[in-house]
Protein backbone atom coordinates (compact mmCIF):
# COMPACT_ATOMS: atom_id res chain seq x y z
CA UNK A 1 0.00 0.00 0.00
CA UNK A 2 1.54 3.46 -0.52
CA UNK A 3 -0.61 5.33 1.82
CA UNK A 4 1.74 5.50 4.76
CA UNK A 5 -0.48 5.73 7.78
CA UNK A 6 -3.76 4.64 8.40
CA UNK A 7 -5.80 5.70 11.32
CA UNK A 8 -7.94 2.64 11.73
CA UNK A 9 -7.25 -1.10 10.69
CA UNK A 10 -8.87 -4.36 11.64
CA UNK A 11 -7.55 -7.58 10.53
CA UNK A 12 -9.79 -10.55 11.35
CA UNK A 13 -10.55 -13.91 10.48
CA UNK A 14 -14.58 -15.01 10.39
CA UNK A 15 -16.57 -17.79 10.35
CA UNK A 16 -18.51 -18.04 7.19
CA UNK A 17 -21.32 -17.15 8.22
CA UNK A 18 -23.45 -13.57 7.76
CA UNK A 19 -24.01 -12.66 11.46
CA UNK A 20 -19.87 -12.85 11.76
CA UNK A 21 -19.92 -11.08 8.43
CA UNK A 22 -22.16 -8.54 10.29
CA UNK A 23 -20.68 -8.20 13.21
CA UNK A 24 -17.54 -7.15 11.62
CA UNK A 25 -19.22 -4.65 8.83
CA UNK A 26 -20.38 -3.13 11.89
CA UNK A 27 -17.02 -2.72 13.48
CA UNK A 28 -15.95 -0.98 10.79
CA UNK A 29 -19.06 1.20 10.17
CA UNK A 30 -18.32 2.35 13.72
CA UNK A 31 -15.22 3.43 13.05
CA UNK A 32 -16.42 5.07 9.96
CA UNK A 33 -18.37 7.10 11.97
CA UNK A 34 -15.92 7.44 14.59
CA UNK A 35 -13.53 9.28 11.65
CA UNK A 36 -16.28 11.11 10.24
CA UNK A 37 -17.53 9.46 7.43
CA UNK A 38 -21.18 10.11 6.33
CA UNK A 39 -23.68 10.78 3.65
CA UNK A 40 -23.27 9.22 0.74
CA UNK A 41 -19.30 7.93 0.78
CA UNK A 42 -20.68 6.22 4.02
CA UNK A 43 -23.40 4.39 1.96
CA UNK A 44 -21.13 3.44 -0.99
CA UNK A 45 -18.83 1.86 1.24
CA UNK A 46 -21.47 -0.27 3.55
CA UNK A 47 -23.12 -1.37 0.16
CA UNK A 48 -19.96 -2.76 -1.33
CA UNK A 49 -18.71 -4.28 2.21
CA UNK A 50 -22.04 -5.93 2.41
CA UNK A 51 -22.79 -7.19 -1.40
CA UNK A 52 -18.49 -8.29 -1.19
CA UNK A 53 -18.81 -10.15 2.65
CA UNK A 54 -22.31 -11.71 1.17
CA UNK A 55 -20.55 -12.66 -1.51
CA UNK A 56 -17.77 -14.21 0.12
CA UNK A 57 -19.44 -15.89 2.47
CA UNK A 58 -22.52 -17.57 0.31
CA UNK A 59 -20.43 -18.13 -3.19
CA UNK A 60 -17.40 -18.35 -2.27
CA UNK A 61 -17.26 -20.51 1.39
CA UNK A 62 -20.80 -21.68 0.54
CA UNK A 63 -21.50 -21.16 4.21
CA UNK A 64 -18.95 -23.62 4.92
CA UNK A 65 -18.33 -24.45 8.46
CA UNK A 66 -14.85 -25.49 7.78
CA UNK A 67 -14.29 -22.35 6.17
CA UNK A 68 -13.19 -18.86 7.15
CA UNK A 69 -13.05 -15.63 5.43
CA UNK A 70 -10.03 -13.04 6.12
CA UNK A 71 -10.86 -9.46 6.45
CA UNK A 72 -8.74 -6.61 6.32
CA UNK A 73 -9.72 -2.91 6.89
CA UNK A 74 -7.92 0.27 6.79
CA UNK A 75 -9.60 3.64 7.40
CA UNK A 76 -7.06 6.76 6.50
CA UNK A 77 -7.16 10.45 6.59
CA UNK A 78 -9.36 10.26 3.17
CA UNK A 79 -9.59 7.05 2.21
CA UNK A 80 -10.47 3.54 3.37
CA UNK A 81 -9.22 0.32 2.04
CA UNK A 82 -11.42 -2.95 2.43
CA UNK A 83 -10.03 -6.64 1.72
CA UNK A 84 -11.91 -10.16 1.93
CA UNK A 85 -10.61 -13.55 0.93
CA UNK A 86 -12.44 -16.26 0.99
CA UNK A 87 -11.63 -20.25 0.96
CA UNK A 88 -13.79 -20.84 -2.37
CA UNK A 89 -12.96 -21.72 -5.66
CA UNK A 90 -13.20 -18.01 -6.75
CA UNK A 91 -15.11 -16.99 -10.34
CA UNK A 92 -14.46 -14.58 -13.04
CA UNK A 93 -15.73 -11.40 -12.23
CA UNK A 94 -15.01 -10.01 -15.85
CA UNK A 95 -17.43 -13.42 -17.59
CA UNK A 96 -20.69 -12.20 -15.04
CA UNK A 97 -23.55 -10.94 -17.22
CA UNK A 98 -24.67 -7.36 -17.52
CA UNK A 99 -27.14 -6.70 -14.87
CA UNK A 100 -28.35 -3.81 -16.47
CA UNK A 101 -28.81 -5.37 -20.02
CA UNK A 102 -32.73 -5.52 -20.83
CA UNK A 103 -32.75 -9.50 -21.00
CA UNK A 104 -31.20 -9.31 -17.09
CA UNK A 105 -33.04 -6.33 -16.11
CA UNK A 106 -35.35 -8.31 -14.45
CA UNK A 107 -33.40 -11.37 -13.18
CA UNK A 108 -33.46 -11.39 -8.92
CA UNK A 109 -29.89 -11.62 -8.49
CA UNK A 110 -26.49 -10.44 -10.02
CA UNK A 111 -25.84 -7.24 -8.72
CA UNK A 112 -23.28 -7.38 -6.09
CA UNK A 113 -20.37 -7.46 -7.81
CA UNK A 114 -21.33 -4.44 -10.48
CA UNK A 115 -22.37 -2.21 -6.91
CA UNK A 116 -18.93 -2.55 -5.74
CA UNK A 117 -17.59 -1.60 -9.00
CA UNK A 118 -19.98 1.56 -9.72
CA UNK A 119 -19.53 2.78 -6.08
CA UNK A 120 -15.79 2.19 -5.04
CA UNK A 121 -12.87 3.85 -6.55
CA UNK A 122 -10.63 1.10 -7.56
CA UNK A 123 -11.88 -2.84 -7.06
CA UNK A 124 -9.59 -5.33 -7.80
CA UNK A 125 -9.58 -9.49 -7.84
CA UNK A 126 -7.21 -11.58 -7.73
CA UNK A 127 -6.34 -14.29 -10.42
CA UNK A 128 -8.69 -17.14 -8.46
CA UNK A 129 -11.26 -14.58 -7.85
CA UNK A 130 -11.41 -15.57 -4.06
CA UNK A 131 -10.26 -12.09 -3.08
CA UNK A 132 -11.68 -8.58 -3.58
CA UNK A 133 -9.57 -5.74 -2.96
CA UNK A 134 -11.74 -2.22 -2.57
CA UNK A 135 -10.16 1.34 -2.22
CA UNK A 136 -12.71 4.65 -1.68
CA UNK A 137 -11.25 7.94 -1.82
CA UNK A 138 -13.74 9.94 -0.37
CA UNK A 139 -15.24 13.04 -2.03
CA UNK A 140 -14.50 16.56 -1.35
CA UNK A 141 -17.92 17.69 -1.75
CA UNK A 142 -19.51 15.25 1.36
CA UNK B 1 -46.16 -16.60 11.17
CA UNK B 2 -43.36 -16.89 13.87
CA UNK B 3 -41.11 -14.32 15.20
CA UNK B 4 -41.32 -10.41 14.39
CA UNK B 5 -43.07 -8.86 12.01
CA UNK B 6 -41.06 -7.25 9.23
CA UNK B 7 -43.24 -5.13 7.62
CA UNK B 8 -46.60 -3.58 8.51
CA UNK B 9 -49.59 -3.32 6.24
CA UNK B 10 -52.62 -0.60 6.10
CA UNK B 11 -54.99 -0.23 3.83
CA UNK B 12 -55.76 3.22 2.84
CA UNK B 13 -58.64 3.11 -0.01
CA UNK B 14 -58.13 0.47 -1.81
CA UNK B 15 -54.07 0.76 -1.82
CA UNK B 16 -52.28 -1.38 0.57
CA UNK B 17 -49.03 0.77 2.13
CA UNK B 18 -46.22 -1.27 3.39
CA UNK B 19 -43.76 0.23 5.53
CA UNK B 20 -40.73 -1.59 6.74
CA UNK B 21 -39.43 -2.78 10.54
CA UNK B 22 -35.88 -2.88 9.98
CA UNK B 23 -33.68 0.14 9.09
CA UNK B 24 -30.94 -1.94 7.39
CA UNK B 25 -32.45 -4.51 5.42
CA UNK B 26 -29.35 -6.65 4.27
CA UNK B 27 -28.87 -10.35 3.64
CA UNK B 28 -29.73 -11.95 7.15
CA UNK B 29 -32.77 -14.79 8.47
CA UNK B 30 -34.82 -11.33 8.60
CA UNK B 31 -35.06 -10.52 5.12
CA UNK B 32 -36.28 -14.15 4.03
CA UNK B 33 -38.81 -13.27 6.48
CA UNK B 34 -38.92 -10.09 4.59
CA UNK B 35 -39.33 -11.78 1.62
CA UNK B 36 -42.24 -14.28 2.83
CA UNK B 37 -44.40 -11.18 4.73
CA UNK B 38 -44.73 -9.66 1.26
CA UNK B 39 -45.24 -12.20 -0.62
CA UNK B 40 -48.04 -12.84 1.44
CA UNK B 41 -49.25 -9.77 0.77
CA UNK B 42 -50.47 -10.36 -3.02
CA UNK B 43 -50.30 -13.99 -2.69
CA UNK B 44 -52.27 -14.56 0.70
CA UNK B 45 -54.17 -12.02 1.06
CA UNK B 46 -55.01 -10.93 -2.45
CA UNK B 47 -54.08 -7.18 -2.43
CA UNK B 48 -54.07 -5.82 -6.05
CA UNK B 49 -52.50 -2.16 -5.21
CA UNK B 50 -49.10 -2.29 -2.89
CA UNK B 51 -47.40 0.47 -2.63
CA UNK B 52 -44.12 -0.15 -0.78
CA UNK B 53 -42.88 3.04 1.79
CA UNK B 54 -40.09 2.86 2.41
CA UNK B 55 -39.63 6.20 4.81
CA UNK B 56 -37.26 5.25 7.66
CA UNK B 57 -34.89 2.70 5.67
CA UNK B 58 -31.65 3.71 5.69
CA UNK B 59 -30.05 1.14 3.97
CA UNK B 60 -30.84 -1.92 1.15
CA UNK B 61 -28.83 -4.43 -0.10
CA UNK B 62 -29.18 -5.67 -3.16
CA UNK B 63 -30.70 -9.01 -1.12
CA UNK B 64 -33.55 -6.76 -0.78
CA UNK B 65 -33.41 -5.89 -4.61
CA UNK B 66 -33.91 -9.53 -5.34
CA UNK B 67 -36.78 -9.80 -3.03
CA UNK B 68 -38.72 -6.50 -4.91
CA UNK B 69 -38.13 -8.12 -8.39
CA UNK B 70 -39.66 -11.15 -6.99
CA UNK B 71 -42.21 -9.54 -5.54
CA UNK B 72 -42.85 -7.53 -8.47
CA UNK B 73 -43.43 -10.60 -10.58
CA UNK B 74 -45.63 -12.06 -8.26
CA UNK B 75 -48.13 -9.19 -8.03
CA UNK B 76 -47.99 -9.35 -11.50
CA UNK B 77 -48.98 -12.80 -11.99
CA UNK B 78 -51.93 -12.20 -9.51
CA UNK B 79 -53.23 -9.17 -11.94
CA UNK B 80 -52.03 -6.51 -9.30
CA UNK B 81 -49.87 -3.40 -9.54
CA UNK B 82 -46.58 -2.80 -6.97
CA UNK B 83 -45.42 1.24 -6.56
CA UNK B 84 -42.52 2.48 -4.62
CA UNK B 85 -42.15 5.66 -2.66
CA UNK B 86 -39.86 7.23 -0.01
CA UNK B 87 -36.25 6.41 -0.76
CA UNK B 88 -33.84 8.53 0.33
CA UNK B 89 -31.39 9.78 -2.30
CA UNK B 90 -28.57 7.19 -1.51
CA UNK B 91 -30.98 4.53 -2.52
CA UNK B 92 -32.81 6.23 -5.11
CA UNK B 93 -29.01 6.06 -6.59
CA UNK B 94 -28.87 2.36 -6.68
CA UNK B 95 -32.24 2.18 -8.17
CA UNK B 96 -30.64 4.49 -10.90
CA UNK B 97 -27.36 2.85 -11.28
CA UNK B 98 -29.07 -0.92 -11.91
CA UNK B 99 -31.35 0.33 -13.87
CA UNK B 100 -33.89 -1.06 -11.88
CA UNK B 101 -35.84 2.66 -11.59
CA UNK B 102 -36.95 1.21 -15.30
CA UNK B 103 -38.76 -2.02 -13.51
CA UNK B 104 -40.16 -0.28 -10.73
CA UNK B 105 -42.78 2.70 -10.49
CA UNK B 106 -40.73 5.05 -8.06
CA UNK B 107 -42.50 7.98 -6.84
CA UNK B 108 -41.38 10.47 -4.04
CA UNK B 109 -44.15 10.71 -0.85
CA UNK B 110 -46.24 8.02 -0.17
CA UNK B 111 -49.54 10.70 -1.52
CA UNK B 112 -47.79 10.41 -4.85
CA UNK B 113 -47.69 6.75 -4.82
CA UNK B 114 -51.23 6.21 -3.83
CA UNK B 115 -52.13 9.06 -6.55
CA UNK B 116 -50.20 7.10 -9.30
CA UNK B 117 -52.80 4.02 -9.42
CA UNK B 118 -55.30 6.42 -11.09
CA UNK B 119 -58.05 4.66 -8.94
CA UNK C 1 5.74 -11.28 17.47
CA UNK C 2 6.24 -15.15 16.95
CA UNK C 3 2.99 -16.21 16.98
CA UNK C 4 2.23 -17.00 13.29
CA UNK C 5 -1.55 -15.86 13.57
CA UNK C 6 -3.43 -13.70 14.93
CA UNK C 7 -7.78 -13.98 14.98
CA UNK C 8 -8.03 -10.26 15.19
CA UNK C 9 -6.20 -6.96 15.30
CA UNK C 10 -6.63 -3.39 15.34
CA UNK C 11 -4.49 -0.93 14.87
CA UNK C 12 -5.63 2.75 15.74
CA UNK C 13 -4.41 6.35 16.59
CA UNK C 14 -6.63 7.46 18.61
CA UNK C 15 -6.88 11.57 20.08
CA UNK C 16 -5.71 12.09 23.79
CA UNK C 17 -9.22 11.79 25.25
CA UNK C 18 -10.78 9.17 27.63
CA UNK C 19 -13.77 8.53 25.87
CA UNK C 20 -11.71 7.83 22.71
CA UNK C 21 -9.73 5.56 24.82
CA UNK C 22 -13.07 3.71 26.28
CA UNK C 23 -14.36 3.50 22.25
CA UNK C 24 -11.46 1.89 21.52
CA UNK C 25 -11.37 -0.97 24.91
CA UNK C 26 -15.11 -1.67 23.80
CA UNK C 27 -14.23 -2.60 20.61
CA UNK C 28 -11.05 -4.76 22.15
CA UNK C 29 -13.66 -6.16 25.24
CA UNK C 30 -16.35 -6.67 22.28
CA UNK C 31 -13.72 -8.94 20.59
CA UNK C 32 -13.22 -10.81 23.60
CA UNK C 33 -16.04 -11.78 23.98
CA UNK C 34 -16.39 -12.92 20.10
CA UNK C 35 -13.32 -14.92 20.44
CA UNK C 36 -14.90 -16.77 24.39
CA UNK C 37 -13.09 -14.99 26.60
CA UNK C 38 -14.66 -14.49 29.85
CA UNK C 39 -14.18 -14.98 33.32
CA UNK C 40 -10.78 -13.74 35.19
CA UNK C 41 -8.88 -13.29 31.95
CA UNK C 42 -11.54 -11.21 30.56
CA UNK C 43 -11.47 -8.89 33.55
CA UNK C 44 -7.21 -9.05 33.62
CA UNK C 45 -7.07 -8.01 30.50
CA UNK C 46 -9.80 -5.44 30.93
CA UNK C 47 -8.15 -3.93 33.83
CA UNK C 48 -4.75 -3.97 32.15
CA UNK C 49 -5.57 -1.90 29.43
CA UNK C 50 -7.79 0.57 31.81
CA UNK C 51 -4.93 1.02 33.33
CA UNK C 52 -2.66 1.68 30.63
CA UNK C 53 -4.75 3.72 28.23
CA UNK C 54 -5.59 5.84 31.17
CA UNK C 55 -1.92 6.51 31.83
CA UNK C 56 -1.36 6.53 28.48
CA UNK C 57 -3.40 9.54 27.88
CA UNK C 58 -3.02 11.39 31.18
CA UNK C 59 0.55 10.97 32.19
CA UNK C 60 1.90 10.79 28.80
CA UNK C 61 -0.36 12.37 26.25
CA UNK C 62 -1.20 14.92 29.31
CA UNK C 63 -4.82 14.87 27.63
CA UNK C 64 -3.35 17.13 24.51
CA UNK C 65 -5.55 17.74 21.95
CA UNK C 66 -2.42 18.11 19.68
CA UNK C 67 -0.95 14.50 20.77
CA UNK C 68 -2.08 10.91 20.02
CA UNK C 69 -1.89 7.44 21.31
CA UNK C 70 -0.95 4.51 18.86
CA UNK C 71 -2.99 1.43 19.72
CA UNK C 72 -2.31 -1.87 18.75
CA UNK C 73 -4.37 -5.32 19.61
CA UNK C 74 -3.99 -8.60 18.67
CA UNK C 75 -6.10 -11.54 19.59
CA UNK C 76 -4.62 -15.08 18.49
CA UNK C 77 -6.39 -18.89 19.59
CA UNK C 78 -5.14 -18.77 23.13
CA UNK C 79 -3.37 -15.41 23.81
CA UNK C 80 -4.19 -11.68 23.73
CA UNK C 81 -1.17 -8.90 22.59
CA UNK C 82 -1.51 -5.17 23.42
CA UNK C 83 0.78 -2.59 22.86
CA UNK C 84 -0.12 1.59 23.70
CA UNK C 85 2.36 4.50 22.46
CA UNK C 86 1.68 8.26 23.70
CA UNK C 87 3.64 10.95 22.79
CA UNK C 88 4.65 11.83 26.24
CA UNK C 89 8.45 12.02 28.25
CA UNK C 90 7.85 8.73 29.12
CA UNK C 91 8.83 7.65 32.45
CA UNK C 92 10.70 4.42 34.53
CA UNK C 93 8.72 2.40 35.62
CA UNK C 94 11.43 0.21 37.53
CA UNK C 95 11.82 3.11 39.86
CA UNK C 96 8.21 3.73 41.09
CA UNK C 97 7.32 2.98 44.74
CA UNK C 98 6.00 -0.14 45.89
CA UNK C 99 1.95 0.65 46.62
CA UNK C 100 1.73 -2.45 48.60
CA UNK C 101 4.20 -0.72 51.09
CA UNK C 102 2.86 -0.22 54.88
CA UNK C 103 3.72 3.54 53.95
CA UNK C 104 2.13 4.09 50.91
CA UNK C 105 -0.82 1.83 51.46
CA UNK C 106 -3.22 4.38 51.66
CA UNK C 107 -2.33 6.59 49.36
CA UNK C 108 -4.99 7.47 46.57
CA UNK C 109 -2.86 6.55 43.47
CA UNK C 110 0.09 4.52 42.14
CA UNK C 111 -1.62 1.50 41.77
CA UNK C 112 -2.26 1.18 37.53
CA UNK C 113 1.59 0.01 36.83
CA UNK C 114 1.82 -2.29 39.37
CA UNK C 115 -1.90 -4.06 38.84
CA UNK C 116 -0.68 -4.32 34.68
CA UNK C 117 2.37 -6.17 36.04
CA UNK C 118 0.15 -8.53 38.10
CA UNK C 119 -2.45 -9.23 35.79
CA UNK C 120 -0.52 -9.93 32.99
CA UNK C 121 1.44 -12.71 31.58
CA UNK C 122 4.47 -10.57 30.17
CA UNK C 123 4.94 -6.46 30.22
CA UNK C 124 7.45 -4.68 28.76
CA UNK C 125 8.43 -1.18 28.48
CA UNK C 126 10.48 1.07 25.98
CA UNK C 127 13.22 2.81 26.92
CA UNK C 128 11.84 6.22 26.67
CA UNK C 129 8.94 4.42 28.58
CA UNK C 130 6.15 5.86 26.29
CA UNK C 131 5.10 2.42 24.85
CA UNK C 132 3.78 -0.48 27.07
CA UNK C 133 3.65 -3.99 25.32
CA UNK C 134 1.45 -6.32 27.18
CA UNK C 135 0.94 -10.33 26.86
CA UNK C 136 -1.96 -12.44 28.16
CA UNK C 137 -1.81 -15.97 27.70
CA UNK C 138 -5.27 -17.33 28.89
CA UNK C 139 -5.46 -19.53 31.63
CA UNK C 140 -6.38 -23.10 30.86
CA UNK C 141 -8.85 -23.68 33.27
CA UNK C 142 -10.97 -20.66 32.61
CA UNK D 1 -26.10 17.55 42.22
CA UNK D 2 -26.25 18.36 37.99
CA UNK D 3 -26.32 15.15 35.81
CA UNK D 4 -27.46 11.91 36.55
CA UNK D 5 -26.87 10.23 39.78
CA UNK D 6 -24.26 7.78 40.40
CA UNK D 7 -24.79 6.36 42.97
CA UNK D 8 -28.20 5.12 45.59
CA UNK D 9 -28.31 5.77 49.17
CA UNK D 10 -30.80 3.98 51.48
CA UNK D 11 -31.17 3.66 55.02
CA UNK D 12 -31.18 0.29 57.47
CA UNK D 13 -31.40 1.40 61.30
CA UNK D 14 -28.40 3.70 61.70
CA UNK D 15 -26.36 2.58 58.52
CA UNK D 16 -26.33 4.46 55.13
CA UNK D 17 -26.21 1.08 52.03
CA UNK D 18 -24.76 2.92 48.77
CA UNK D 19 -24.94 1.22 45.77
CA UNK D 20 -23.58 2.67 42.82
CA UNK D 21 -25.68 2.70 39.63
CA UNK D 22 -22.55 2.09 36.58
CA UNK D 23 -21.90 -1.70 36.03
CA UNK D 24 -18.18 -0.29 34.60
CA UNK D 25 -16.69 2.09 37.00
CA UNK D 26 -13.78 3.98 35.20
CA UNK D 27 -11.76 6.99 34.80
CA UNK D 28 -13.90 9.02 33.25
CA UNK D 29 -16.14 12.22 33.67
CA UNK D 30 -18.70 9.78 35.78
CA UNK D 31 -15.86 8.88 38.19
CA UNK D 32 -16.16 11.91 39.35
CA UNK D 33 -19.66 12.57 40.33
CA UNK D 34 -19.70 9.37 41.84
CA UNK D 35 -16.82 10.90 44.09
CA UNK D 36 -17.86 13.49 44.72
CA UNK D 37 -21.63 11.73 45.25
CA UNK D 38 -19.67 9.39 47.66
CA UNK D 39 -18.18 12.67 49.60
CA UNK D 40 -21.45 14.40 50.21
CA UNK D 41 -22.52 11.34 52.10
CA UNK D 42 -19.89 11.57 54.71
CA UNK D 43 -19.35 15.29 54.83
CA UNK D 44 -22.89 16.75 53.71
CA UNK D 45 -25.46 14.69 54.64
CA UNK D 46 -23.01 13.36 58.02
CA UNK D 47 -23.45 10.00 57.80
CA UNK D 48 -21.27 7.85 60.04
CA UNK D 49 -21.68 4.08 59.47
CA UNK D 50 -21.48 3.83 55.36
CA UNK D 51 -21.62 0.43 53.91
CA UNK D 52 -20.57 0.54 49.90
CA UNK D 53 -22.56 -2.34 48.50
CA UNK D 54 -20.87 -3.24 45.12
CA UNK D 55 -23.46 -5.83 44.04
CA UNK D 56 -23.96 -5.45 40.20
CA UNK D 57 -20.84 -3.54 39.39
CA UNK D 58 -18.39 -5.84 37.08
CA UNK D 59 -15.81 -3.97 36.72
CA UNK D 60 -13.59 -1.12 38.47
CA UNK D 61 -10.27 0.41 38.09
CA UNK D 62 -7.31 1.93 40.09
CA UNK D 63 -9.50 5.61 39.75
CA UNK D 64 -12.08 4.21 41.30
CA UNK D 65 -9.93 2.38 44.25
CA UNK D 66 -8.44 6.15 44.49
CA UNK D 67 -11.86 7.55 45.18
CA UNK D 68 -12.43 4.70 48.06
CA UNK D 69 -9.19 5.96 49.85
CA UNK D 70 -9.93 9.69 50.03
CA UNK D 71 -13.86 8.79 50.77
CA UNK D 72 -12.47 6.37 53.89
CA UNK D 73 -10.34 9.38 55.13
CA UNK D 74 -13.37 11.78 54.75
CA UNK D 75 -15.18 9.04 57.08
CA UNK D 76 -12.46 8.90 59.34
CA UNK D 77 -12.32 12.25 59.64
CA UNK D 78 -16.03 12.90 60.41
CA UNK D 79 -15.73 10.09 63.12
CA UNK D 80 -17.49 7.88 60.86
CA UNK D 81 -16.83 4.25 59.31
CA UNK D 82 -16.77 2.70 55.62
CA UNK D 83 -16.93 -0.79 54.88
CA UNK D 84 -17.71 -2.75 51.73
CA UNK D 85 -19.30 -5.32 50.70
CA UNK D 86 -20.73 -7.54 47.70
CA UNK D 87 -17.64 -7.99 45.85
CA UNK D 88 -17.64 -10.12 42.92
CA UNK D 89 -14.31 -12.54 42.94
CA UNK D 90 -12.53 -10.55 40.43
CA UNK D 91 -12.79 -7.72 41.99
CA UNK D 92 -11.58 -9.13 45.31
CA UNK D 93 -9.08 -10.11 43.71
CA UNK D 94 -7.52 -6.47 42.70
CA UNK D 95 -8.07 -5.54 46.54
CA UNK D 96 -5.87 -8.52 47.56
CA UNK D 97 -3.19 -8.00 45.18
CA UNK D 98 -3.24 -4.00 46.04
CA UNK D 99 -3.33 -5.21 49.61
CA UNK D 100 -6.46 -3.11 49.86
CA UNK D 101 -7.98 -5.29 51.69
CA UNK D 102 -5.78 -4.18 55.01
CA UNK D 103 -7.42 -1.19 54.22
CA UNK D 104 -10.76 -1.52 54.48
CA UNK D 105 -12.91 -3.85 55.95
CA UNK D 106 -14.69 -6.12 53.23
CA UNK D 107 -17.92 -8.30 54.01
CA UNK D 108 -19.45 -10.91 52.34
CA UNK D 109 -23.15 -9.78 52.22
CA UNK D 110 -24.94 -6.87 53.39
CA UNK D 111 -26.27 -8.31 56.21
CA UNK D 112 -22.94 -9.10 57.48
CA UNK D 113 -22.15 -5.56 56.16
CA UNK D 114 -24.48 -4.03 58.50
CA UNK D 115 -23.97 -6.19 61.01
CA UNK D 116 -19.88 -5.76 61.13
CA UNK D 117 -20.75 -1.83 62.73
CA UNK D 118 -21.98 -3.62 65.88
CA UNK D 119 -24.75 -1.13 66.53
N1 LIG E 1 -16.45 -14.67 -3.66
C1 LIG E 1 -17.00 -15.36 -4.69
N2 LIG E 1 -16.66 -16.65 -4.92
C2 LIG E 1 -17.20 -17.34 -5.93
N3 LIG E 1 -18.11 -16.83 -6.78
C3 LIG E 1 -18.50 -15.55 -6.61
C4 LIG E 1 -17.97 -14.75 -5.57
N4 LIG E 1 -18.53 -13.53 -5.67
C5 LIG E 1 -19.37 -13.57 -6.70
N5 LIG E 1 -19.36 -14.78 -7.31
C6 LIG E 1 -20.11 -15.21 -8.50
O1 LIG E 1 -20.56 -14.07 -9.18
C7 LIG E 1 -21.97 -14.11 -9.35
C8 LIG E 1 -22.55 -12.73 -9.32
O2 LIG E 1 -22.46 -12.20 -8.02
P1 LIG E 1 -23.31 -10.91 -7.66
O3 LIG E 1 -23.12 -9.89 -8.71
O4 LIG E 1 -22.94 -10.50 -6.27
O5 LIG E 1 -24.83 -11.36 -7.71
P2 LIG E 1 -25.60 -12.52 -6.91
O6 LIG E 1 -24.87 -12.74 -5.64
O7 LIG E 1 -26.96 -11.95 -6.74
O8 LIG E 1 -25.57 -13.72 -7.80
C9 LIG E 1 -22.45 -15.03 -8.26
O9 LIG E 1 -23.68 -15.62 -8.60
C10 LIG E 1 -21.33 -16.03 -8.14
O10 LIG E 1 -21.47 -17.04 -9.12
N1 LIG F 1 2.55 6.57 29.93
C1 LIG F 1 3.14 7.23 30.94
N2 LIG F 1 3.87 8.34 30.69
C2 LIG F 1 4.48 9.02 31.68
N3 LIG F 1 4.40 8.66 32.99
C3 LIG F 1 3.69 7.57 33.31
C4 LIG F 1 3.04 6.80 32.33
N4 LIG F 1 2.42 5.77 32.96
C5 LIG F 1 2.68 5.91 34.26
N5 LIG F 1 3.45 6.98 34.49
C6 LIG F 1 4.00 7.46 35.79
O1 LIG F 1 3.91 6.41 36.71
C7 LIG F 1 3.18 6.81 37.86
C8 LIG F 1 2.41 5.64 38.44
O2 LIG F 1 1.35 5.28 37.59
P1 LIG F 1 0.22 4.34 38.12
O3 LIG F 1 0.83 3.19 38.80
O4 LIG F 1 -0.69 4.03 36.98
O5 LIG F 1 -0.55 5.18 39.21
P2 LIG F 1 -1.31 6.59 39.09
O6 LIG F 1 -1.74 6.76 37.69
O7 LIG F 1 -2.42 6.44 40.06
O8 LIG F 1 -0.31 7.62 39.52
C9 LIG F 1 2.32 7.95 37.40
O9 LIG F 1 1.96 8.81 38.42
C10 LIG F 1 3.20 8.61 36.37
O10 LIG F 1 4.10 9.49 36.98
Amino acid sequence: MSEPQWNWVLEESIPSSLDAGHRTIDQLLNALTQWGWDGRDFFHVQMAIEEAMVNAIKHGNKESPDKSVAVSFRIGGNSVWMQLTDQGDGFNPNALPDPTDEEHLDQPHGRGVMLIRELMTTVAYNERGNQVTMHKVRSSDD
Amino acid sequence: MAGKRRIVVSDIGEVSVVRFIDRKIVDSANIEEMGEELFSVVEKDKRRFVLLNFDGVEFLSSAALNKLILLDRKAKAAGGKLKLCGLRPEIMEVFTITRLDRVFQIKKTEADGIEAFGL
